[in-house]
């Protein structure tokens, strides 16, 4: 006995859906970019633990600068680099509230080194999301910090010279040494798998911040395709070749 | 024997085009289509619907969550 | 009525801070404010009034967290002086832009650069023009004594409130570290969160009720048709500011032909040089802007109508002169007197600076008299010639 | 009644602080105070002044280039400040490591061996009390008991054991203070 | 001399940078000026002419790495747009402090805050009164052609080397952005060592010989008393540069009845709507300033003499109009007309704000002749009467 | 045969005197503070390696920031927390000179931390000197990033809680996980053979910046007796048994 | 002789170096060009345009409210930009995806199906180049020689086989562009 | 036998008093004065002079650079 779609297309019978947290805004993000699965999967875990009245976001500067367009909860807009400071300056005044921020690796590895240093060091019970594209996706694919040897932007554009320009650096390796970092981990979004794994972790860190653990520090190695000159199946490969074995997956603390 | 249908729901309007769904189906269900929508992009639609088992996997990685997904149980 | 306190300019902030409902101090140390950061640590007010106090890493950070706490609705309070304050123009353009109500205190030392930690005004332009980017304004307070130190936090608070706009409060290293008594006030309860939530809740960011659309903070717009709108919004509550906001104080002003104009420390120097001018015979005055933005305009235009001269004395190379010659608009003489770079004008050099310009100006009135005499007389021959 | 002062020495000496003292005190006695202290970036050695006013009337400017009276404490206060006493003002001075003692006329000068008197009372701390003592016998503008309750004020409470001893220090530094010369 | 090339704005810079002899780039991408750090590390001058390029690791640090290699006396150069340059007052007010020769261009974007990264002119008053602290100068040139962005990178540093002064290029996000032709001028080598420690010598670090005692390069005076002399100092120089370095641009002002005021992108505007107003028969011109420290207050005073009024136009809610204001002194009227928040304002808008100006000047004049006239005839009636 | 002192006191039994290239002045630190000796070390090393002319150092702001008027080199005074990025600016127009910056824990691990992250990551081939004292020396003693647990500043009077004002951070054992950074160490100059092992440890790193190595980065570990409000000699001691187990002495990297 | 051209369509259209080269190519015939770009975050699918000046005279104005030629590419930029012709221009557009043509009848108007051309040429990357043969068709205000000498300016070397397919491009576009309606 | 002797010059007015060359040497040379220098700090001197070896320890962590150190060998 064949059955005809329609049957199967039923209320009762779906198994996914958008979650009610994400706007019916139209991302404003390149097809294929990364920072819309990190989206969902946020504002997933806000909607099954039942906090969005206790939430409230932080938006840097770059691609998700708009985040608050497409997250249905109170959300700021941070400065360039500033929003761990921003987020203490929320959580502090707010101790039982969810604070979270959302940065990319320019935002948050190059101008905001120190307020990120500093927000993990202090231990401020807050999550920390760290989309990790390897460029500076929003101003037109100029090299961050965490560009990789040799990869061209448009700022390396003979690739990335680690004499001339510096080495990559890693983030999520350097700030669980501190002592104020309860959870570091480094995932992705590329695969249903690498989703699956990076929700738990996403869930991990709100109920740190529940328990008053202090920082969790998300890393999301992702891809920035129309930065990388790539199209985005392309791209996802390409991040798994070279990007991955720069920045491993996997937890590196608590 | 009981198995396992699922079909999924594209958004057409909303989707990008980024192949990215297509690629995330394990029973190959997925392609994208010749047209395009309103934005300009060709979208995602299933081609073997028979295949799709309701796996999610393309919903989970699509960027612009414009995949909803149904499954049942049907006996054959 | 609280107590009658002597108290450091820089404490009387900080206590200010605490009895008028704060909700959390962010600072960096750097003298000569230093005092504000450790008066609040010593008091530890987190465990008496809940006010949170926190030394940020940086002064960029403080001006962040104080983004960040003001967005929620929260009193926020930072200081600095100069250098800490330049490097907070970025921040401090943010929350004018996203109109957050916040209190900055700039406790002014001598510049550029490092310079000296001794008390200066040469930061007026920066708090009055805008030292960060783009079109917004700080309304400015000036306080020239410990007790306005006092004062003007709470003040402070209610106008950046009334006008979900920053307050900059423009001390110097005189004030901050000299000691006067102060009358302290009663402890004002801070708002709790229903009270936050009433007075906040079409903006500011607490969690998202169901009763509700989400707050945004932000001071983005992609297109400049929205962003000319909001900066149009912005000027007419400047505009509104000015209009309601004025706050300045005459000082023998009734009778005198000679004016000075001075805010803070130099306001103070003024009034000692009025009473050993007045002693001399000199009908001297002082208008003092107490708000520098609003700045008296008006009242500055309306004494040229007595006042033969004006004197603007500033511890600086000359900044607030211009907006004094900006209202006078010609009609009488500004000439400006300073001391700077960390120097303070005694009261007899700034007398002696008013004598001069009174020489000045009577010489030319005499000339104008000879000539118009002569004139006269020109007249009258002709006259009697015909 | 308005009384400008000048303390000025080295930085260990307790300028500061009993500048303090002087103005609780006159604010003990309802009189408006200022209290306008040196200040500079924390390396030892250095001279530290602190200009006091105490007056019945409202104060203006906080700090002054003529003062009523003058204490000087070391030599480079003494170059820096005795040009700096109205005429006919005091100047009070302690002579320890004074090598070129003030040489004005128009000015009434007293001496304090204050380091001398501090010495004998065994508690070289006490110092400026002895200071403060003598400058009140030479101009009372408020009387001992204004000067405990602006110790009071002042000390933390678990300090207040030491109000006996700073009082007898200022007694003592009263009994003192020498006259050497009257203005002329 | 070189070829005509069609450039960007911000390619100008660079390419000026790279053929001046410029020693050193460092930089922070933002838009609209990003360009000028891509065009660099594409060109890589590091292999032929030697010339330093690095991204610095935020605004911050650029304007810093400037500092360092300005200090070793070598031609260093950032750039940035409005929320950077907000970060670097600090910085940039160190340099002026310490004294130091260097070009810092700023790519105006919409603000205040995040704003728009649309073209704007809404960093006037940081870049002129002195955004950051302290009592200081920049000399600010604005150039309103993609070739002065081009020339004006070797001008900048010629100023900066002769005054030991930052030079602040105050471009825009239209002039960056745009592309016109550009004559481009040949090579200058970079100086030698030889050559930098001979024109350098006295003041900059290159490691210290036998031949001299260790230079120091610090904008600190633990002192007020040596503080103030060094502003005296400075306030000398800045004195030296009003008297020398003044750069104009008069359009059409032979005749002109009514004036604009305008610099950079604006002035070009204006230069269209005068070419309209012109074929409406309406006498206008334009006073262009090239250079906005120094500002050209005497020509503006001058220009009175002709002028009926003044029309300062400028992408902003009104911020150099104070100066023009100041120039004139309260002579003739002087308004401003602008758009912002990265809007710009068309010829014909610009036009039509200039003919409202002007009728309403010439119905008071109308008022004003009436009532001449009238007092004329009462006092023939009068006289008749007698 | 007894021997006179003045026999001894001669020109050709001198084995120990003031390097010149300290210049005349006093020192303006309190006595017993650790900053005059890593002065001494430094312009040592330099003197004796005849590299006065190629030398150019950073100068703070924080107690050094007059090192400047000790330190007979040419020097540039930096704003607070930007030395490694005003060195970065010299290194690069001038890379055959030896660059150093001479910074504080305020300085280089506050404010700073951004510049100093960043010059390390990018291997500039510099010198970082850290003097860690614990606190900030210069304007009162207040509580440094570095402060120790409990420990009281004019910042933490009632001691440093970690959880309102953070954890004491690690600096060296961080820029040592940085891919530019070739020396990593933590000295002290307090004990005779302190002194020996920093000054091996200072002419090391001079050697890296010969050799082109990327930054060499030298903590010393000193006493603020001043701001931790004790004797010297009681400050050195109290150092030894509460800062060296938080701060241990020793090589870390290179 | 002045021509003030709006250039507007999608961002992938080529918009922007279809001005470039039109710049390029006054440039080469010795005129005095400007070359001004909308210019926005780098968010895919926007629209883009872009303002050309080439003129004998010196260019005051790089932005204009009104233009002697449109050149439009999709509806959004109809919307916005038909009524900026000036009375009596021109204004040349490509229907693929017009969904309301233009109504104003005090301009003349040119259909170019550039789209269809460049699928005919199999490289729907020479759309733009389609698009401006339409352009110089209309208004010769530079010649193909100008265009080629502006191209090889424009383009990088390694680019530059690809000249004589633009050349083509631009000769499809000019027998292509088809006269709607002349000005009333 | 061959044995060495050293000796120490304390710049007196330079000295601050700060005690750590007299801790830091191991035979006990060093002491501090009762008088004052100009600047009113106790300085170091040479309590035991015969005792000194000349080991440079006191110069080596002297913050203010005041000592100079001689070193001899002598035959007793
Ligand atoms: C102070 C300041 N400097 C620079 C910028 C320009 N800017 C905007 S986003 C960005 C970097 C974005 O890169 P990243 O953080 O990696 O985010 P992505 O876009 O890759 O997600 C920069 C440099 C700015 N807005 N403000
Ligand atoms: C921008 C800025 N912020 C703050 C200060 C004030 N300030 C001067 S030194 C210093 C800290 C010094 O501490 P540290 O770096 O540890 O040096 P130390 O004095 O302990 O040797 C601070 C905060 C300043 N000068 N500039
Ligand atoms: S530019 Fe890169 S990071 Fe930004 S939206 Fe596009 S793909 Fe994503
Ligand atoms: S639900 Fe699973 S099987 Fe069905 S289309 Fe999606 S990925 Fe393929
Ligand atoms: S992943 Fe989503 S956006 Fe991409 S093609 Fe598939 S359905 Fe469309
Ligand atoms: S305050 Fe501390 S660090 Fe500064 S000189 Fe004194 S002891 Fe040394
Ligand atoms: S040289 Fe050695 S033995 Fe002699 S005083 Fe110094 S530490 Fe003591
Ligand atoms: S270590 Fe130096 S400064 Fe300290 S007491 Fe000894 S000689 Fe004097
Ligand atoms: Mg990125
Ligand atoms: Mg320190």
């Amino acid at each position: 006995m064949s059955i005809s779609i329609q049957d199967i297309i039923k209320e009762e019978n779906k198994v996914f859906s958008k979650t009610k947290l994400l706007t019916d805004k139209v991302f404003s993000y390149c097809p294929g970019c990364g920072h819309g699965v990190a989206h969902r999967i946020i504002m997933e875990v806000i909607e099954e633990m039942g906090i969005v009245n206790q939430t409230i976001g932080v938006a840097p500067v770059g691609c998700s600068v708009l985040a608050y367009d497409f997250m249905d909860i109170d959300m700021q807009q941070a400065a360039h680099g500033r929003a761990p400071a921003v987020a203490t300056g929320i959580s502090r005044v707010f101790p039982d509230k969810y604070v979270f921020t959302y940065q990319g690796d320019g935002d948050l590895a190059a101008i905001g080194t120190a307020e990120t240093i500093h927000a993990c060091s202090r231990g401020e019970n807050i999550i920390i999301f760290f989309i990790n594209n390897g460029i500076y996706g929003m101003t037109g694919g100029q090299m961050a910090p965490t560009t990789l040897e040799g990869m061209k932007t448009s700022t390396s554009p003979h690739g990335r010279d680690l004499h001339q320009m510096g080495f990559p650096i890693k983030m999520t390796e350097i700030v669980a040494q501190l002592d104020g970092v309860q959870f570091a981990t480094r995932q992705a979004v590329h695969t249903p798998s690498a989703v699956r794994k990076t929700k738990k972790a996403v869930k991990k860190a709100f109920e740190n911040v529940k328990n008053k653990k202090g920082v969790s520090f998300i890393e999301i190695v992702s891809n920035c395709n129309s930065g990388w000159k790539l199209a985005p199946v392309k791209a996802n490969e390409w991040m798994e070749e070279f990007m991955f074995p720069v920045y491993p997956i996997g937890d590196i603390k608590g | 024997m009981a198995k396992i249908r699922g079909a999924v729901v594209v958004d057409v309007e909303r989707c990008k085009g980024c192949v990215i769904c297509v690629n995330a189906c394990p029973t190959n269900v997925l392609s994208m289509s010749k047209d395009v929508n309103g934005k300009g992009y060709s979208f995602s639609y299933m081609e073997n619907p028979e295949a799709c088992t309701g796996c999610m996997s393309c919903s989970l990685v699509c960027p612009d969550v414009v995949i909803t997904v149904y499954r049942m149980k049907v006996n054959e | 009525m609280g107590e009658l306190r002597l108290m450091k300019g820089n404490e009387a902030i900080a206590e200010a801070a605490i009895r008028c409902g704060c909700d959390a101090y962010f600072g960096y140390p750097i003298t000569p404010q230093s005092e504000i950061l450790e008066y609040l640590t010593l008091q530890n007010p987190e465990k008496t009034t809940g006010m949170v106090v926190l030394q940020a890493e940086s002064e960029i950070a403080a001006i962040n967290m104080v983004y960040g706490a003001a967005a929620c609705g929260k009193k926020a309070l930072t200081s600095s002086s100069s250098p800490g304050i330049s490097l907070k123009q970025e921040g401090i353009s943010y929350i004018a832009g996203a109109e957050l109500p916040a209190v900055i205190v700039n406790v002014v030392r001598g510049g550029p650069g490092l310079g000296t930690i001794q008390p200066s005004q040469s930061d007026y332009f920066q708090s009055v023009k805008g030292g960060g980017h783009g079109d917004y304004k700080l309304i400015v307070l000036a306080p020239n004594s410990v007790q306005e130190q006092y004062d003007f936090v709470k003040l402070g608070f209610d106008l950046a409130f009334k006008y979900r706009n920053p307050v900059l409060i423009l001390s110097d290293g005189a004030i901050g570290q000299m000691m006067e008594k102060v009358q302290i006030s009663d402890f004002t309860p801070r708002w709790t969160e229903e009270e936050i939530v009433q007075m906040t809740g079409s903006w500011a960011t607490h969690g998202k009720p169901e009763t509700r659309k989400h707050n945004i903070v932000t001071s983005l717009n992609l297109q400049p048709e929205p962003q000319e709108e909001h900066n149009h919004h912005l000027q007419r509550k400047y505009k509104e500011i000015e209009d309601n906001e004025l706050r300045y104080e005459k000082f023998f002003c009734e009778d005198a032909e000679y004016v000075f104009v001075a805010y803070g420390t130099s306001s103070r120097l003024c009034q000692k040089a009025i009473q050993l001018g007045r002693e001399k015979g000199l009908k001297l005055g002082l208008l003092r802007p107490i708000t520098l933005f609003p700045f008296p305009k008006k009242q500055i235009k309306m004494a040229t109508k007595k006042a033969k001269a004006f004197l603007a004395v500033e511890m600086s190379a000359g900044q607030m002169v211009e907006d004094v010659q900006l209202a006078v608009k010609g009609k009488r003489p500004v000439k400006h007197f300073g001391r700077y770079g960390g120097m303070i004008p005694m009261p007899d050099e700034i007398l002696e600076a008013m004598e001069e310009l009174i020489a000045k100006v009577e010489k030319k009135e005499a000339k104008k008299a000879q000539k118009k005499a002569k004139k006269k007389a020109e007249k009258e021959a002709k006259k009697q010639k015909n | 009644m308005t009384e400008e002062i000048i303390i000025a020495g080295f930085g260990g000496q307790g300028v500061l602080s009993m500048g303090k003292i002087l103005a609780y005190s006159g604010m003990m006695k309802n009189m408006e105070v200022s209290w306008m202290p040196s200040y500079g970036p924390e390396m030892r050695g250095g001279t530290a002044n602190v200009t006091v006013i105490v007056s019945e009337e409202r104060i203006n400017s906080p700090v002054l280039k003529m003062y009523d009276t003058a204490i000087i404490l070391n030599q480079q206060s003494m170059d820096k400040f005795e040009k700096s006493v109205k005429p006919g003002g005091v100047l009070i001075y302690d002579n320890n490591g004074i090598t070129h003692p003030p040489t004005r006329k128009d000015i009434t000068i007293y001496l304090i061996e204050a380091n001398k008197v501090a010495i004998k009372m065994s508690n070289t701390k006490v110092f400026n009390m002895v200071v403060l003592g003598a400058f009140l016998q030479v101009k009372p503008i408020v009387n001992i008991e204004d000067v405990d309750k602006g110790l009071k004020k002042s000390l933390p409470e678990r300090h207040h054991h030491l109000i006996a001893l700073n009082e007898e220090a200022i007694r003592n530094g009263m009994a003192a203070v020498q006259l050497v010369q009257e203005a002329a």
